[in-house]
């Protein structure tokens, strides 16, 4: 198990490595830079001049790379030119947000995969099939910006029973009441697409399964079907459904940018589309950084996670 | 041994589920709607609530003086005070942190008497220091504020009394009102904190609780102000950077009042009882189209006066300010002293003599047209001067440009072409305008234009003691016929700011620097 | 809103055969599984947008940039079906001529990508040095959200069909890329393929006559799953304003004109948001269509 | 009276679209009787016993009378059948590897199985547990309660399964093929064990199996399958030494023997000195010389060996049989012979050249000389191919003649295999296993190879087709007269085709020798041990071999 991980890290810090580069060297070349936006169109020659050698455009850009490595190794990720603060407050509050909000879809989007996958196989029933797979198909087939827009028009206008976007007011701990609400069209607008595409692949991988010898076996000893889908066929099918989550996670992360810009969501969508167009070197390198690290993560782990549940690879052994 | 862990995974379905319904059920008794509606709700000027703001752009610490976003502007309009008021409609001073002032008869000095009841958010009294601070800070070029220069050339400061304040200056300078118009008064011993955005303190009606970037600004009432008590409890900003949000923030209940709407959401509020939109006086834009004269063609003012005769100014107004505007020739609004309206209808819409003048230039090469992307008005904007500019025989091509390559190339001059873009401070001092708003700088600007007499007539409406007199309105009469016959930059239409508020907000202003007043604002049904 | 969304591919598992006998039935090709059910629908859902696109210039009443005076914000009425937009511009018109910009996305970029992704996939496939390289670049590259890129990129080019074009390219090449390699490896280890090994056959050789023609079916699963994927890009990108440019009409900056008009104009979006969905759907019943052909 | 355990009466299965269906059987199983169901792929065998547990596949349609105990079982809703499945009647499949749950412990498997009858649970399950390992011989049951699967060896897999068929205690155990999968001395044990069972609990079992050896050694009773229609019925003794009906005969004719003692002495008089034979050979067709192969990657940590030092030589026009069990390296060795895997150290030579160094058209030539024929004919055609374009390929790979002669040639071909040429045109999926087969001989025959190394080659089949098979192999080679090396787990039928045999164990060549010698007169005690271990098909051998399996399970 260890040695599995310790062979699964160093690709990761590379492919972390290579992307500090590519980042750095990508939103130097982005054409632009952060003393116009920063200055505007008035802002007199010296005023140029005294922000870009306050900013440390003015050293050489390798200088500049190292200079981002250093505080990167001391944890230390700079301050923002535009927003103002510390990159790491802005990120935290941005990163807050839009976790809150992916997981929640995530978390929707499992549950109903679970729910609507198990019925679908125990109860094998055609007409039940064909919803399912019609709603399935129909759940993908709407992008993000129609679904968000819908529900907006639907529960915020036309019936106005919840917010129209925005986080709660009072943070998310606080009213936890007021904050479902807050959460649930987001929610839902970014669970619709995973959650429809989890519950293809683990109704699949679940069919699958039950063809298997050992259900053959199960059943020969007298289980009952229901009861070997929930405790034989889902356990099985977890590991591979694991994998798929943790792309789907990544899914909803770059979801999240589109329906966090919809519902005027706080996250760090807006933050880094924000930043890009500021050209806030130090905001830009550290989300872009960000999402590479995350995704990368989310690969490790699912690949910890699948080899975990699957034991033939959590204990080694004979055969 | 580790023991074998059961199946939970029905049980845990179970829970999840049952923690949904939860939810939904605490949901049904206490609706954020609901809490959201809920301000203060008594009848006729009352005490309390708290005043939502929608606003389309965030504050950005480094140039919060910029008068460039409207939490900014908010803020610093609400927290801040400046030393004497405009009115919206005329450019006589009133007094504010000042009470009176005596100008030398040389013009090149200004004394002021300051009122002595006032005291910053942190309770240290306002001295005359303050206004030095405030003046100098302005003069830094980092805060890259319009009135820089005008800052600049304010060389002598008497502080002797706290009280009372005399500045001089290297020159005459008819717009030094609009500078004390202009310049909060800021507290020297937060400045730092100012920088970071963590601190903002003033004197005035409202206190500077929190800011989350990209989220809100949250302010309190400022309970020993020096003035009459707001109403308010308190002011919260919302960032909404989407004006289609904004709308319907405003429609559900999140905000009183939206800053950042589109014209056509306007509209559709003002057509609805259950909101109101106030259009102010004194703050106007200007829209216009720019042309680089480094292009070969543009250099040749017969196509500049083609394009600025071609220009359907009224549709524009019309069809995408919703009629929110006036069609322009020059940049001033009505209350401008350099205003001329005979001389704003110069070049009323012609698309014959436009026609005219291209067929004698001969065929034109297609034109690049640059506009700032995803604004909704300039790209409408942007289609139909295409549109018109077509129909003249002369070819265009869009070019939607991010904002900060926008605003490089504007700087840079190197647009190679047209471009759209809006420009404020025509509603002060004309001067300000040419010495301060950088299309219309004189010794440089993105058009590549320059000509001895526009330079000599801008610092000569600059460097004098009135900018209002009959000698101002000489000079600006020749700076208008500058304007006119060289068309660098072709006005397309005045338009004053106009606020969406539902209908139970009440008393709301906007200041000529283009800050929301709510210092007497209330909520009531 | 990226592949994954869509294309969980799902697991194989062909049913275990009871006995060993001839299997008389035969095995139902990429073409019947468009002929029927599902896949019939998508074709005819597909079918129906590309001809609309196709004959924009005979239905249109209006052109797609034209401007007609005084018909500002109409409403839906015999002159103008879809009404006319806020600078005067027939929405029906634009709609019909903007689906041609989604089938330029989809039917251009897509297979370009998909292209150079198997091309690369292929080299990677057989040299491990190649591959080791390919996979770091296909990691970074799908490292980034779709849109997080999208956004990246537009700010380097500027607006424009052409960086929905680099976008939409950026994004399926290491899609193909990484599925061609997988499919490939997966034949290879076939036992026929080893047996062509073994009578002498070459690299080329056990490629072209083996591992592609065994290889293809799940990679145009994957084309028809990008295609759906290409319209979502596009749509978003245009919703973000880093799409087409103005005036030229696209679904998805269609789309973007009608939310700006939500409240007092929403029969604007209805045709291209009815649009997108017939293609997306199509694209995806295809897909699901052919990769139940092919598990079968 | 009471009634037979299990009774079943003109049964017929038949299904939605064409599938080998049941026509009529008729079997009755009595207390603690064995019952062998005994026929080839499609004779419905299987179908049978799944329709007495009543786990038809869907679609099937089934007609006629089940009883258990006198109780119509056919039928039932699913609901009822869940009662007396696995309670009442329990049945043990061919596969032990996948008739696991991979990722449940055995403890846990067993648990389950209790409880779907209300059985034990918590504590009093897992020493019902316990009880059940102990019961199938597995050593240290506690410890193996916490094993999964994939920890157990094929035979300890299969006793698993058997305790679950037993963990209700069911009055009837229906075993499909139990022993197919597994190596012949575990096979021999499970057998053993099988019978041991039926002695201790008296619980029928009704054993569905191809192999006569296995019939002869665990049956009381025969009931002989075809097309879905018993042909003939009786006591194991008396269908063995009288078998009335034809089609008994030849399923009887077709099992491969092994020597018998007297033709073993013929033939080792018989014998010419082999070593001096090899030396006045010239070069040999294949040479293995100290051969080392290893499995595992460096970096993955684990490397084992599967081939460890082997030399062995096959002279030209001979036959080389290699036997052992799995995991004895022998299919390496063929696959080393092919170039298919990386050799870890010695020397491979096929005609003099060494494989592992010839490149470009050296390789070329040398794959000219050299055909494999894979144990999985399905596999080893290309689905999109027809038959004629996959005995093509090889030609159109070298470029051989023209477009014309080649498909002449694949005519003559298909013919050698005895096949119509019609074949030709028709695709690997629409042949049944025996034909796959033939095509993959003929196909590797295409280029009139010096070397054929053939894996498994009948593995796949019924005894009568591989009886045909191999009857047409040795035929062909004699033709021919190619060198050949034959890979099986079977040593008769290794000893049906091959002059000389190796007998392999962990990558080690125990013993080798002209087959009759080694299969006569074992040097080497592991070949005697898999010798006694095959099943003779023959009843009267069954009580001999008895204490040679007990010696096995102890060692």
């Amino acid at each position: 198990m260890t040695r599995y991980l310790l062979r699964r890290l160093p690709s990761a810090l590379v492919v972390l490595a290579v992307a500090s580069f590519g980042i750095f060297a990508l939103v130097r070349l982005v054409p632009g830079d952060p003393v116009s936006t920063l200055a505007g169109p008035d802002a007199s020659p010296e005023a140029r001049a005294a922000i870009r050698a306050d900013l440390g455009l003015d050293q050489p850009l390798l200088g500049q790379y190292l200079t981002w490595l250093g505080q990167l190794a001391r944890l230390d990720l700079g301050t923002s030119y535009r927003i103002g603060g510390q990159v790491k407050d802005l990120v935290a509050d941005g990163a807050v947000n839009t976790i809150v909000l992916t997981v929640t879809a995530l978390l929707l989007a499992v549950v109903v995969a679970l729910v609507s996958s198990v019925l679908a196989v125990v109860l094998d029933n055609r007409w039940v099939n064909a919803a399912l797979s019609f709603g399935n198909t129909l759940a993908i087939a709407l992008p993000t910006f129609v679904t968000g827009l819908v529900l907006i028009l639907l529960f915020a206008v036309v019936l106005p029973v919840l917010p129209a976007g925005g986080t709660p007011p009072d943070g998310f701990i606080a009213r936890p009441d007021i904050a479902a609400q807050y959460l649930l069209l987001p929610a839902v607008c970014l669970a619709l697409g995973a959650g429809a595409a989890l519950t293809r692949f683990l109704t699949e991988a679940l069919r699958t399964e039950l063809r298997q010898p050992y259900v053959t076996t199960a059943r020969a000893l007298g289980i009952s079907r229901r009861r070997i889908v929930l405790t034989q066929a889902l356990r099985n099918a977890l590991p591979s459904t694991v994998t798929v989550l943790g792309i789907q996670f990544g899914t909803l992360l770059g979801g999240a940018v589109l329906v966090e810009a919809i519902f005027t969501w706080p996250g760090l969508g807006g933050l880094i589309e924000e930043a890009i167009s500021g050209r806030d070197y130090p905001l830009v390198q550290v989300l872009l950084l960000l999402s590479v690290a995350v995704f990368v993560a989310v690969q490790l782990l699912t690949d910890i996670v699948h080899a975990w549940l699957d034991p033939r690879v959590r204990i080694g052994g004979a055969s | 041994m580790r023991r074998e862990r059961r199946p939970h995974l029905l049980r845990g379905l179970a829970l999840t589920l049952a923690g949904l319904l939860v939810v939904a059920v605490v949901s049904a008794c206490s609706s954020a709607v609901g809490e959201a509606n809920g301000g203060g709700s008594a009848s006729g000027p009352s005490e309390g609530g708290v005043l939502r703001v929608g606003a389309g752009s965030d504050l950005i610490p480094a140039s919060v003086f910029t008068n460039s976003s409207d939490v900014a502007n908010t803020l610093v309009g609400t927290v801040y005070e400046s030393l004497v008021d405009y009115p919206t409609d005329s450019l006589e001073p009133q007094p504010r942190l000042a009470t009176s002032w005596q100008q030398s008869d040389d013009g090149l000095s200004l004394t002021l008497q300051l009122r002595d009841d006032v005291t910053f958010h942190s309770g240290r009294d306002l001295t005359s220091e303050d206004v030095e601070f405030s003046i100098r800070t302005w003069a830094d070029p980092a805060w890259t504020v319009q009135l820089q220069r005008t800052a600049a050339a304010i060389t002598g400061f008497d502080t002797s009394d706290p009280h009372a304040i005399t500045l001089t200056f290297a020159h005459p300078l008819s717009n030094v009102f609009d500078l004390l118009d202009m310049l909060p008064i800021i507290d020297s011993e937060s400045i730092d904190q100012l920088r970071e955005g963590t601190a903002y303190v003033g004197t005035g009606p409202f206190v500077f609780e929190s800011w989350t970037p990209s989220s809100k600004v949250v302010l309190t009432r400022n309970e020993d102000y020096w003035g009459e008590q707001p109403l308010l409890d308190g002011v919260e900003i919302d960032v909404v950077t989407d004006p289609q949000a904004q709308a319907s923030q405003l429609r559900s209940g999140q905000l009183d009042v939206a800053l950042g709407l589109t014209d056509r959401d306007r509209e559709s509020f003002e057509k609805d009882d259950a909101y109101s939109v106030t259009e102010f006086k004194g703050a106007e834009n200007a829209i216009y189209l720019g042309a680089d004269l480094a292009n070969p063609d543009l250099r040749e003012v017969k196509l500049r006066q083609a394009i600025a005769y071609a220009l359907d100014r009224q549709r524009i107004v019309d069809e995408v300010f919703r009629g929110a505007g006036t069609p322009a020739n020059l940049p001033w609004p009505e209350s401008s002293p350099a205003y001329d309206a005979r001389a704003n209808q110069t070049y009323a819409y012609d698309a014959a003599k436009a026609e005219e003048l291209v067929s004698q230039l001969g065929d034109q090469p297609t034109l690049p047209l640059a506009y700032p992307a995803g604004n909704g008005n300039f790209e409408a904007v942007a289609q139909v001067v295409q549109a018109n500019l077509e129909a003249v025989g002369i070819e265009t091509k869009l070019e939607p440009q991010e904002y900060s390559q926008f605003i490089k190339q504007l700087i840079g001059g190197t647009f190679g072409g047209l471009w759209i873009l809006e420009h404020s401070y025509a509603q002060y001092t004309p001067s300000t305008l040419t010495v301060s708003a950088y299309p219309f700088n004189a010794d440089k600007n993105a058009s590549h234009f320059s000509s001895p007499a526009y330079q000599k007539h801008a610092d000569g409406a600059w460097q004098r003691d009135s900018g209002t007199d009959r000698g101002a309105v000489r000079i600006y009469r020749q700076l208008n016929q500058d304007l006119l016959d060289n068309l660098f930059l072709i006005e397309i239409a005045v338009t004053p700011p106009r606020v969406a508020t539902t209908a139970k907000v009440h008393d709301i202003g906007l200041s000529k620097r283009n800050e929301l007043d709510l210092g007497r604002a209330y909520l009531a049904d | 809103m990226s592949e994954s969304l869509i294309d969980v591919a799902a697991p194989e598992g062909a049913a275990p055969r009871p006995d060993d006998e001839p299997d008389q039935r035969r095995r139902p090709g990429a073409r019947s599984a468009l002929r029927r059910g599902k896949g019939l629908a998508g074709v005819l859902l597909i079918g129906v947008v590309v001809a609309l696109g196709l004959l924009a210039p005979l239905l249109a009443p209006y052109g797609p940039t034209e401007q007609i005076p005084g018909a500002n914000l109409v409403g839906p009425s015999g002159a103008h079906w879809l009404g006319t937009d806020e600078v005067n511009r027939d929405v029906y018109s634009r709609t019909l001529y903007g689906i041609r910009t989604d089938l330029v996305v989809v039917f251009l970029a897509v297979p370009i990508g998909a292209v150079i992704g198997i091309l690369v996939g292929l080299v990677s496939s057989w040299w491990t040095f190649t591959d080791v390289i390919a996979q770091r670049v296909f990691d970074l590259v799908l490292a980034f959200p779709t849109l997080i890129l999208a956004i990246a990129l537009t700010a380097f080019v500027g607006p424009g069909l052409r960086t929905v074009f680099f976008v939409i390219i950026a994004v399926e090449l290491p899609v193909f890329g990484r599925l061609t390699r997988t499919s490939v490896r997966t034949v290879r280890e076939m036992p026929y393929v080893e047996a062509a090994h073994v009578v002498g056959a070459g690299s080329w050789w056990q490629l072209r006559r083996h591992v592609l023609p065994n290889s293809w079916e799940p990679l145009l699963v994957q084309l028809a799953v990008s295609m759906s994927v290409a319209v979502f890009i596009e749509g978003a990108m245009s919703f973000l304003g880093l799409g087409v440019r103005p005036p030229h009409p696209s679904l998805g900056s269609l789309i973007r004109d009608g939310v700006r008009n939500m409240y007092d104009a929403p029969f604007f979006a209805v045709g291209p948001l009815a649009l997108v969905v017939a293609l997306v759907l199509g694209l995806l019943l295809v897909s699901q269509a052919l990769a139940e052909a092919r598990r079968s | 009276m009471s009634h037979p355990v299990l009774e079943v009466r003109d049964l017929a299965i038949s299904f939605a679209h064409p599938r080998p269906a049941v026509r009529s059987v008729s079997v009755t199983v009595d207390e603690g009787e064995v019952v062998a169901l005994v026929g080839e792929s499609g004779s419905g065998k299987s179908m049978t016993a799944r329709a007495v547990i009543g786990l038809l596949p869907d679609g099937a349609v089934a007609t006629g009378s089940v009883r258990l105990r006198g109780e119509e079982v056919l039928g039932l809703p699913e609901e009822e059948i869940l009662r007396y499945r696995g309670r009442r009647v329990a049945m043990v499949f061919q596969e032990p590897q996948t008739a696991l749950n991979p990722v449940r412990t055995v403890g846990w498997q067993l648990a389950e199985a209790l409880r779907a009858h209300g059985g034990a649970r918590g504590r009093a399950a897992r020493e019902r547990a316990v009880e059940l390992l102990r019961e199938v011989e597995i050593p240290d049951p506690e410890e193996r309660l916490d094993f999964y699967p994939h920890q157990l060896s094929g035979g300890q897999k299969q006793r698993v399964v058997l305790a679950l068929a037993l963990a209700n205690e069911p009055e009837l155990l229906l075993a499909d093929e139990p022993t197919t999968a597994l190596d012949v001395t575990v096979q021999a044990e499970i057998l053993a064990l099988l019978r041991r069972i039926r002695d201790r609990t008296g619980t029928s079992i009704v054993i569905i199996t191809h192999n006569m050896g296995v019939v002869a050694h665990l049956a009381d009773r025969v009931v002989v399958l075809r097309q879905g229609e018993v042909v003939e019925e009786a006591d194991t003794r008396a269908l063995f030494a009288r078998p009335r009906h034809p089609y008994t005969r030849q399923l009887l004719a077709a099992v491969p023997r092994l020597p018998e003692v007297d033709d073993r002495v013929l033939e080792l008089l018989a014998e010419p000195e082999p070593e001096g034979v090899a030396h006045e050979m010239a070069t040999p067709a294949l040479e293995y010389d100290d051969v080392h192969v290893h499995f595992g990657s460096r970096t993955r940590g684990r490397v084992l060996p599967a081939v460890d030092g082997v030399t062995l030589r096959l002279e030209t026009g001979q036959v080389l049989g290699l036997v052992g069990e799995s995991g004895s390296g022998k299919t390496t060795l063929g696959r080393l012979a092919a170039g298919l895997v990386p050799l870890a150290g010695g020397r491979v030579r096929v005609a003099g050249t060494d494989i592992t160094q010839a490149r470009g058209r050296r390789r070329a030539a040398l794959c000219r000389r050299l055909a494999f024929v894979h144990q999985d004919p399905e596999a080893s055609l290309d689905p999109r191919f027809t038959v004629g374009e996959a005995i093509r390929e090889p030609l159109d790979v070298h470029g051989v003649g023209t477009r014309r002669a080649r498909d002449q040639r694949v005519v003559e071909l298909l013919d050698a295999v005895r096949l119509p040429a019609s074949f030709a045109r028709r695709r690997p999926r629409e042949l049944s296993g025996g034909q796959r087969q033939r095509v993959a001989l003929a196909r590797a025959l295409t280029l009139e190879p010096r070397l054929l190394i053939a894996d498994e080659p009948t593995s796949a089949l019924d005894v009568s087709v591989q009886a045909e098979v191999l009857e047409l192999f040795a035929d062909l080679q004699r033709r021919l007269g190619f060198a050949c090396i034959v890979i099986s787990h079977d040593l008769a039928v290794v000893n049906a085709v091959a002059d000389r045999v190796a007998v392999l164990r962990a990558g080690r060549v125990v013993e080798s020798g002209p087959a009759a010698r080694v299969f006569g007169d074992p040097a080497h005690e592991y070949t005697r041990r898999l010798l006694d271990a095959v099943p003779v098909p023959d009843p009267t051998v069954r009580d001999a071999t008895g204490p040679a399996l007990r010696e096995h399970i102890a060692s």
